[in-house]
């Protein structure tokens, strides 16, 4: 179904954007062994992002490819959270942002690994591996910041107030995922977001961090396309070789 | 027993093959002439991640774009056995870095050449990483021991990201006009500094009779030089496309490629400093080192309270 | 002749790439009264960009428009200067590198209004008004700067530092340019040079600053498409929306 | 004389349609009403400057990046005018711009939504500038004079720049599909946010009933609302696009176009910090204002110097 297609897209477009916006350390991280690991970490998810858009393609058919859906929609079509497309700010902020996103993705693909959609369920346990990596090295981070120094936690502190309210539009049901979920045996949102409050709560207070207060707003849009002024700048720099030279093999 | 007696031992050893390790006597030269050419080597690798780096937010496809980030993350592991082996020379890592950054440590000077198109990941991946493989090569057998153990892991990948880069420029060559052009014009930019990698020729070069006498080296500049230019000239054929040197043309007598003039004066200007990137670089790894430290510091602090904990969890345990 | 087309786009890529830096600080200036300085820069030199592109695309001929000429050459085909695809830097590297290049247009603007060609010299004369006004604002603000606190001069040191050896590139007269100069009564750089060696150790005196060492190395390439890393990402934002929706009218 | 007659001679001037001159007394409410109203709309040119700056360096083509540039330069004029009029009532152009950085001052809401795509600069020129100018013009007859005096500046410049704006979507409009599906997007997007620009329903509206006895205002949220949409509802024919409200249409017996219901819960979200770009635009503005620090001292530092110097020169000339 068209909803299938939106859903698999909504999954890959999230993996891609992190992806890339991670990939952006690569050759500047604050020590060669963290260069590494955030570098794995984006390597991993533009995997998993190229796994999805692959099952896209087949879905959508034609002349479709993982290349055609990454390269050639434009800001509108994307469909990936806005916590994903922020800017990666300073360490704090991007290891807080892969937490927030890999605790999301981890109890994501644990229910999507047993979805009857066969395809969707293999992409979900062959990552799930990788993500349970990246929500332990994620949360070691915050740990290490929030409990560092009096400067990481004021960063720590900082990347909260800058990334929470990108949080809600995690736990707030698309058309295309409520469908999905009705239809085969996808995700849950309620129970993701049980199990992701209650992972935050328990690596914030060994991070010795507060938790924001419950009535903070949250900002939403990414699911329908309506993104922050991030993205356009993201998919600028990214497609510029498809766009310049159409219909090229590379 | 006397220095010279420790010396016999020493050369005695290289003589016969064996490889110097960490523990083992060495004279003051060789360990400074050791911690010079793997720090540099090692700079390199970090270095070297800034021009293909550029290129990853930008590559034309997913499958390019994962090749890409896993190739500039070797060139990191590499970087880290490296400063490892200065490491068991007696050698920190930050001393290595700070040389690195005061401008005192040298890296390879191909890094100070910018990355304009999608072309130069193919062209530097087979016309620069194949000028270090032959340098590599050689290394594997290098006497020092943890230097020739880390070379032999780096070869093998090196080698990997040569084809990788082969196959970039091979498709672009089957290309459009337009590809087949970016594909030629990086080759045009990229041939002659790839040239310049093995360094001055033999009869300008300071270091390297010692070198070769200890087994560092084991094969001349210009010995390397030439096999790598037999290779290439070769391999240019099945993309098509040409080297930009009038004066190459197999020498059948001398059973190799003889070359034209390398712009020397070019050579030593980007050694100097003057290269298109030298600034550039150099302030993007201050930079990344500098806005780290906070990182370095907090994770230092968390460490030592973690420590503390256990030791008095440890305490009150007994 | 194609030399002229060449030289043509030199001159307009040149306006059009430091106008396109310049907005970058529109909404981000220091003081209200200077962000719209800076501004009314930029759109000075986008409006000489557009004039120079109009006139190489009547030379080229057939669909050849300023847009396509801006918009559909890529970073190997652009012939500008180095010195005006560097990043804008804070306020002295800005207001340096405008002082540099606004001397540089002034003294070959006032050639150029005698060229033979007709075109040439009825954009040069026209524009020479703007470009004084450029030259003084800018002069001033070196000199300011210079000569206003201790951390201001340490600021325009720094860019000096990084910018100097850009400015040689100004003086090495590239094919098209000995063509043209040759052809039609075009500009001569060796006038232009001294010209600008001679305002530029004028202002600098004011401003209480040392002129860079005669040794220090020129950086070139630009007039020959071979540029800095900075170009390619300039144009990959610059040039989206008509890479993305080909033979659009906007 | 006394407080009351003050006042009598104030409110005389009123009731005449004689401005209120900076010199003239006149009840510190009205003071206050009026530096509030002119630096919140000073703070929204400023803050207006860069939903729109943020596609300068992407505009299509060189004619539409120049025009962008100029409309972005014109809403900088603005701010400068109007921080002119607040400071003929004593309020300092660095207080003002405190206020904005603290959040105590406020700005239009309007442009704490994100410019997603090109036709968003066609949106905000023809709905977001189109519903400022039914407020500006009414305020060229504003009671105080500085403030009366700007706007009609002012509003010269806004229509020319919904006039652009509105070209933009006509261009987009007759293009291709693409463009078309761009174009009514942006419609979508901005038509609700662009009716609450007019402020709460007179029904709601705090400020509104003396600011009218005032004659600061001279027409109703409401009035200038319904003004507003009727306009539109006929303009946007000649787009062939349509308005995202299903409950629009023209009431004869009215003379005037019905709407829906306004989702006030969002207007006041906005108000509140909560929308999309809150926390993005204040940090843009307070970025620029603290990096831009060192260049205000140093121009200090320098007219200063020249200061001292010149009046060395004079006393040594006298």
């Amino acid at each position: 179904t068209s909803q299938l297609i939106n859903y698999t897209l909504f999954l890959a477009d999230n993996a891609l954007i992190l992806g890339q916006r991670n990939s952006e350390w690569c050759g500047h991280g604050p020590v060669l062994e963290q260069d590494i690991a955030i570098t794995n970490i984006s390597l991993d998810l533009i995997g998993q992002a190229r796994n999805f858009y692959q099952y896209a393609a087949s879905q959508i058919g034609g002349p479709a490819t993982e290349d055609s859906l990454a390269y050639l929609r434009t800001e509108r079509e994307f469909k990936n959270l806005l916590l994903v497309e922020q800017p990666n700010g300073d360490w704090a902020g991007t290891t807080l942002r892969q937490f927030f996103f890999s605790t999301y993705q981890y109890f994501l693909y644990l229910q999507l690994q047993n979805s009857t959609d066969e395809q969707l369920a293999a992409i979900a346990e062959k990552a799930l591996k990788e993500v349970t990596y990246h929500l332990r090295w994620s949360s070691e981070w915050v740990i290490r910041l929030g409990d560092g120094t009096e400067e990481s936690k004021d960063r720590m502190l900082a990347a909260i107030d800058e990334l929470w309210p990108f949080t809600g539009e995690l736990f707030l049901p698309s058309a295309f995922e409520i469908q999905v979920a009705k239809e085969i045996v996808g995700a849950d949102v309620a129970i993701i977001q049980k199990e992701w409050q209650k992972k935050v709560a328990s690596v914030f207070e060994e991070a010795t961090l507060p938790l924001p207060k419950d009535d903070i707003y949250m900002q939403r849009g990414g699911k329908d396309g309506v993104h922050t002024e991030h993205l356009g700048y993201i998919l600028a720099e990214m497609q510029y070789l498809q766009r310049t030279y159409p219909g090229c093999a590379w | 027993m006397q220095i010279h007696d420790l010396e016999k031992i020493f050369l005695d050893k290289i003589e016969r093959e064996i490889k110097i390790e960490p523990r083992d006597w060495m004279p003051d030269a060789y360990r400074k002439t050791l911690v010079r050419q793997i720090s540099q080597h090692a700079h390199s690798e970090i270095v070297g991640m800034l021009p293909e780096g550029n290129w990853i937010s930008r590559a034309p496809s997913l499958k390019r774009k994962a090749i890409l980030i896993a190739k500039v993350q070797d060139e990191a592991g590499h970087g880290l056995y490296l400063y490892s082996a200065t490491e068991t020379l007696g050698t920190s890592r930050e001393e290595t870095i700070n040389d690195l950054h005061s401008g005192k440590a040298k890296y390879s000077s191909i890094f100070n050449y910018p990355t304009l198109t999608w072309a130069d990941m193919g062209a530097i991946g087979w016309l620069v990483d194949g000028a270090a493989i032959m340098n590599q090569v050689m290394l594997c057998r290098t006497s020092y021991g943890p230097y020739a153990r880390a070379m032999v892991r780096i070869c093998k990948e090196e080698s990997f990201h040569q084809r990788q880069g082969f196959d970039i420029l091979y498709t672009l060559s089957k290309g459009s006009r337009e590809q087949k052009d970016m594909c030629q014009d990086a080759i045009n930019r990229w041939w002659w500094p790839s040239l310049m990698m093995f360094g001055p020729k033999d009869s300008d070069s300071t270091h390297s009779d010692q070198s070769m006498k200890w087994k560092v080296k084991r094969m001349t500049n210009d010995e390397l030089r030439q096999r790598f230019i037999d290779m290439i000239a070769e391999q240019v054929k099945v993309l098509g496309m040409i080297l930009p040197d009038p004066n190459l043309k197999w020498n059948e007598s001398g059973k190799h490629y003889d070359f034209g003039e390398i712009n020397w004066g070019e050579f030593w200007n980007v050694v100097k400093g003057n290269g298109p990137c030298n600034k550039q670089r150099i302030a993007a790894r201050k930079k990344a080192w500098e806005e780290g430290a906070w990182v370095r510091d907090a994770a230092a602090a968390y460490a030592e309270k973690r420590k503390a904990k256990a030791q008095k969890t440890e305490l009150e345990a007994a």
